[in-house]
């Protein structure tokens, strides 16, 4: 199965990134881009085709390893019609 | 000989080129800020190493599309020399000036450390015409993503015109010759025609010998003089 | 919306004490509101008052005729000649780097890059102190990888070298890593920016990053002990920008090179708090400040909020009033806000105003001079036992336990650590990590900056009074090895709680240890740190007064490494008697990892004997009679011996001393001792002789891979560096 | 409007940070894990009412700046009931 991960920024955590990419663009003259921040996205072949339990493995991979819980949240998103 | 030694608000090694082309040339390059539009002429175009926007999104891309990047690109589709070091390097191939891509070190951290690398058999360039094929230069690397990637007709492409101009060789006894993973071992590149040139080493690094060496200087001096006769 | 009255436990959830609320309520004559409670908590806590160590950083020595700005500025200003200024200063990140390794310490790194360019110097070094727990602790790899990057993907971005440090490992950190940055920078001598506001009616302008909801509360989390909620309680750590850093400090620097500025003050622990009340408090004046006005990233924020947070790369400057648009357009060029957000008044009161109402209005001097002192109580400290060498020895060849210690983590290569610095920006790095010190050349010139931090807490421990001193001594050892003459210090003193006495004892005596050292040394105190309460659980670390020497060297062609060039060179050992044939061994490493750590009382050190043979070092280095040195340190004669042999990749072959105790004599820890190389063996010892200095000959460089002793016992120097150099990447790659 | 745009590494290039964290979470007892890549989600409040517009201005955005063509390929998603 695959899922996929995505890892932002928490809101209020400063994002230098989004700053450095939203000026950029302006400066390009794309005038109509407001505040960016930028994440991860991580896209994981899993093999568990339980469901319920695919997503609690998954919760905890995030919690040990792929994300930062004091700057980042995850979400996981595991596509249907697999 | 005119240089000039483009500055992005990132730039960190801008005054390290600087000083080891008014010791080579007994000239100081003028230094252009990334908000000019346009260049007066020159006979080469320098890009320092740095982090020329942080390096956010993708080293180099914020860089490739900054004003003073049309100027390079007219003054290289005029046919002339442009080179790039480091963060050089990737902004050139953000421009496509030179082909493929520079992504994470292999061992995905930063690395600086000292690498030898072969002077290569080229198209005719003056970055390589006064240097020997097969000559070993040692100087710093200092980067997060030197690691050189292009498809596999590129490469092929690059080796069979002539245009890789270094290679990694010869690790030091505690690491591997390639420090970043590299294709083909890349450390640097020619353009089809010669005239633009990019590599990771820091030649500006070793401009005497109680700094880093001098083979830097060597690099340097070559292109110099191939670029005046 | 009105906010509730404040009370005492809003106090103490603040980290004040009952008296220090007390106090508060009679200061002001009424009740503070949130803002004003906030503000006092955050200038009174340990972090910004130094309240339980400033009875003991007063004893420090803090002059010098090299010393042009001594402790109090942001950072401290010694003459190094020419009409140059070395600035320079360490800081401590210990709390954010265990929260989030890679902010904590990135934003370490920034924050005293800030400290030096706030004085008007380009930064040219950083060096870091870093302890780290137990190698197999489940946490140490995650915490080292992400401190290490962190301090090099600031200091790499923002285009300084990164030219030494040290790190040791040690179950008592598992809880409470450290990490200290040091920056060091380079100004004329005549043209230093100092913090104190001046001018009633002058514009106060606010520069550089947007303000946030980060870190709020920072310092006062750098004030308390850790426990387990801690980690849970998850405060906002702030996240640093290198590249914004950089453009601040480009512009910073190009301002002050116009005649604009009258102060500055970067904005670190507490904010805008703490800058505005030091600018005011030392200019004997007050402000007004209108928080409207401040560029924020966020919305709503409160002047609570507005006044502690700790969003990075901002600093607050009075500048010339007839200047703003010239500072204005410097700040437009580097793409950074430049705000004027208030005025400098007469009033000796910090006026805030939030929404068209008065948010503050305190008097600023108790904020400073009331801020509490304690002289807290010490326990009366047992020293550890003098252990005899013959207690601890065993009888395997030195080889094989030389094999065994240095791969050990405290002995073992840190090349994987350094080479994620970019050690050589600038193009001025003579020496980066890997030898005694740093040395960096003075931009167009034959000077040159040799610097060092250093500090062994198991001696510390062992012995606050000595260690503190030894911390001195080793970092004169490291300047001296290259050639340079040391000239000031800077400290970070990071200890456990000092409301429990028996902590209290290791850092008084520390420092007055630290103090000592630095006197007969001629080292003066420039500036420093103090990090406490690094506890977790009640566990308190092995106490670290680290100490940062920063020294200088006339002509750079001079210079040495620690490696020596060619066979049949002539290793001594200055500092060592002739018939030196034991060692002391009591806290040594050696006791450490073959003996199991008896407890036992460190070598002592003689800082008479240091200065002697430090001064005796530096001349024949100027003299160009030597080729190599390296000091004693860590592991003892023989591991100098082979670190030289492995810097160079030649061997050795070394005169076994007759009888004694060949453990003791290999791998004891005795202080003052530096190992050359030399082709005059005959001149420095005749030199040694007439200044009353011991030197001893141990040896002779040889062609071959082999470090090889009179008495047969070998081991291959390439196998020592494989060994030596597999060690950290075993646990990182692992 | 906010519109959210993924940037993936094209098939066929290497993703050693992909990997890493693969073999790191395979250390860590995640035996279901197999093949992972890193891609990057980039969130922007991007100003532009028409939907048909927006769309052709963010592909543009990710011509220009947001991802490299050489390695990479980029989606534009843009949710529903703004
Ligand atoms: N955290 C670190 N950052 C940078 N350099 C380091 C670090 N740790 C150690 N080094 C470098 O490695 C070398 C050996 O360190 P150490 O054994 O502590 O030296 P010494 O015993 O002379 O103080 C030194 O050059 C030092 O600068
Ligand atoms: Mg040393």
């Amino acid at each position: 199965m695959q899922v996929i991960v995505n890892i932002s920024l928490k809101e209020g955590v400063l994002d230098p990134q989004g700053q450095a990419i939203a000026r950029s663009l302006n400066d390009l003259g794309f005038q109509e881009v407001g505040e960016i921040r930028v994440g991860k996205r991580i896209v994981i072949e899993v093999n568990e085709p339980n469901r319920a339990r695919l997503h609690q493995r998954v919760a905890k991979m995030c919690e040990t390893l792929l994300s930062n819980a004091v700057i980042e949240d995850y979400d996981i998103d595991i596509p249907d019609g697999q | 000989m005119r240089i000039a030694i483009l500055i992005f608000p990132g730039s960190n090694c801008d005054r390290d080129m600087m000083v080891a082309i008014e010791k080579l040339t007994g000239r100081r390059p003028s230094l252009v800020w990334h908000k000019e539009s346009c260049l007066d002429p020159i006979d080469l175009a320098i890009i320092p190493g740095g982090f020329s926007f942080g390096d956010y999104l993708r080293c180099g891309a914020l860089a490739a599309r900054s004003p003073v990047i049309d100027a390079v690109l007219d003054h290289a589709a005029r046919g002339g020399a442009v080179m790039g070091v480091c963060n050089g390097f990737q902004i050139l191939l953000e421009t496509r000036l030179l082909p493929g891509v520079l992504v994470k070190n292999a061992g995905l951290k930063y690395i600086c450390r000292n690498i030898t690398m072969d002077v290569c058999e080229t198209v005719d360039s003056p970055f390589t015409r006064n240097l020997e094929v097969g000559a070993r230069l040692t100087m710093p690397v200092a980067h997060n993503e030197g690691n050189y990637f292009a498809g596999e007709d590129e490469l092929a492409r690059l080796n069979d015109n002539g245009q890789i101009a270094f290679r990694y060789v010869d690790g030091p006894a505690h690491g591997l010759a390639n420090p970043n993973g590299s294709s083909l071992d890349i450390a640097g590149i020619i353009s089809a025609n010669g005239r633009v040139m990019g590599m990771m080493p820091h030649p500006e690094r070793a401009i005497s010998p109680e700094l880093g060496g001098s083979d830097g200087a060597k690099l340097l001096q070559g292109c110099l003089e191939a670029l005046v006769s | 919306m009105s906010e509730p009255e404040m009370t005492l436990d809003n106090a103490a959830s603040m980290g004040l004490s009952a008296d220090e609320w007390k106090l508060i309520l009679k200061r002001l004559e009424r009740t503070p509101n949130l803002c004003e409670l906030g503000i006092f908590s955050a200038m009174w806590s340990e972090h910004c008052s130094y309240k339980s160590s400033k009875k003991w950083l007063k004893t420090l020595p803090v002059d010098g005729p090299m010393v042009i700005d001594g402790p109090g500025e942001n950072a401290g200003a010694v003459d190094i000649g020419d009409g140059l200024a070395a600035i320079f200063k360490i800081e401590s990140h210990n709390h954010p780097s265990y929260i989030e390794p890679y902010q904590g310490a990135a934003t370490g790194v920034g924050g005293i890059l800030r400290d030096v360019f706030t004085m008007g110097a380009r930064p040219v070094a950083l060096l870091n102190a870093l302890r780290f727990g137990a190698a197999d602790h489940e946490k140490t790899r995650h915490l080292l990888g992400g401190v290490v990057s962190g301090i090099g993907g600031y200091g790499n971005c923002i285009g300084i070298p990164t030219v030494g440090g040290e790190v040791n490992f040690d179950a008592s950190y598992n809880g409470n890593v450290l990490v200290n940055a040091m920056a060091v920078g380079l100004t004329h001598s005549d043209r230093i920016f100092r913090s104190a506001a001046t001018g009633p009616g002058n514009p106060i302008i606010y520069v550089g990053a947007k303000t946030g909801r980060d870190g709020i509360h920072g310092a006062t989390m750098a004030s308390a002990e850790f426990s387990d909620e801690t980690e849970s309680k998850r405060p906002t750590v702030q996240v640093g920008d290198p590249f914004t850093g950089k453009l601040l400090m480009e512009a910073c620097l190009e301002l002050m090179g116009s005649d604009s500025v009258l102060s500055i003050q970067d904005m670190g622990a507490a904010g805008l708090t703490s800058s505005s009340v030091e600018m005011a408090s030392k200019g004997g004046l007050g402000m007004e400040i209108d928080l409207d006005l401040v560029p924020t990233r966020e919305e709503e924020m409160s002047a609570y909020e507005l006044m502690l947070s700790e969003s990075q790369e901002r600093m607050l400057m009075v500048i010339k009033p007839d200047a703003t648009r010239r500072a204005r357009e410097i700040f437009d060029k580097w793409n950074l806000d430049f705000m004027p957000i208030g005025r400098v008044t007469e009033t000796g009161r910090l006026v805030l105003l939030k929404d068209g109402a008065t948010a503050c209005d305190i008097p600023i001097k108790p904020l400073v001079d009331d801020a509490p002192e304690y002289d807290r109580p010490q326990a009366k400290f047992v020293s550890y036992p003098i252990v005899e060498s013959r207690a601890i020895t065993s009888d395997a060849p030195i080889s094989s336990i030389l094999l065994q210690l240095l791969k050990t983590f405290d002995l073992a290569s840190r090349r994987w650590i350094y080479e994620q610095y970019d050690s050589q920006v600038m193009a001025d790095t003579l020496q980066g990590p890997g030898g005694d010190a740093g040395l960096i050349r003075v931009h167009g010139s034959q000077r040159g900056l040799a610097m060092s931090t250093d500090c062994t807490p198991r001696y510390v421990e062992a012995d606050p009074h000595n260690g503190g001193a030894q911390a001195v001594a080793e970092a004169y050892r490291n300047i001296c090895a290259v050639g340079a003459r040391p000239l000031a210090i800077t400290n970070n003193l990071n200890f456990g709680n000092p409301e429990k006495p028996e902590i209290m004892t290791q850092m008084a005596q520390s420092v007055i240890g630290m103090g000592e050292a630095a006197l007969a040394l001629n080292t003066p105190v420039v500036s420093g740190n103090v990090s406490l309460y690094n506890e977790t659980d009640g566990q308190a670390i092995r106490p670290c007064p680290v100490v940062g020497m920063v020294g200088v060297i006339n002509d750079i062609a001079t210079a040495v490494g620690i490696a020596p060039t060619a066979s049949g060179q002539t290793l001594l050992v200055i500092g060592q008697d002739e018939d030196c044939n034991d060692g002391w061994l009591g806290a040594s490493l050696y006791a450490r990892h073959i003996a199991g750590e008896p407890l036992a009382a460190p070598p002592p050190v003689s800082l008479e004997a240091e200065r002697k043979t430090g001064e005796f070092l530096q001349s024949q280095i100027g003299a160009g009679t030597i080729i190599a040195a390296h000091d004693v340190s860590d592991g003892g004669l023989v591991v100098a011996i082979a670190e030289m042999c492995m810097a160079a990749g030649l061997g050795a072959t070394i005169i076994s001393p007759n009888g004694g105790n060949a453990h003791g004599w290999a791998f004891g820890e005795d202080q003052g001792r530096y190992v050359i190389a030399t082709d005059d063996a005959g001149v420095v010892t005749n030199a040694a002789k007439t200044a009353d200095v011991n030197i001893c000959l141990l040896g002779v460089i040889s062609a071959t891979d082999e470090l090889k002793f009179d008495d047969g016992d070998a081991i291959s120097i390439s196998k020592l560096i494989s060994s030596a150099e597999a060690t950290i990447p075993a646990l990182m790659n692992g």
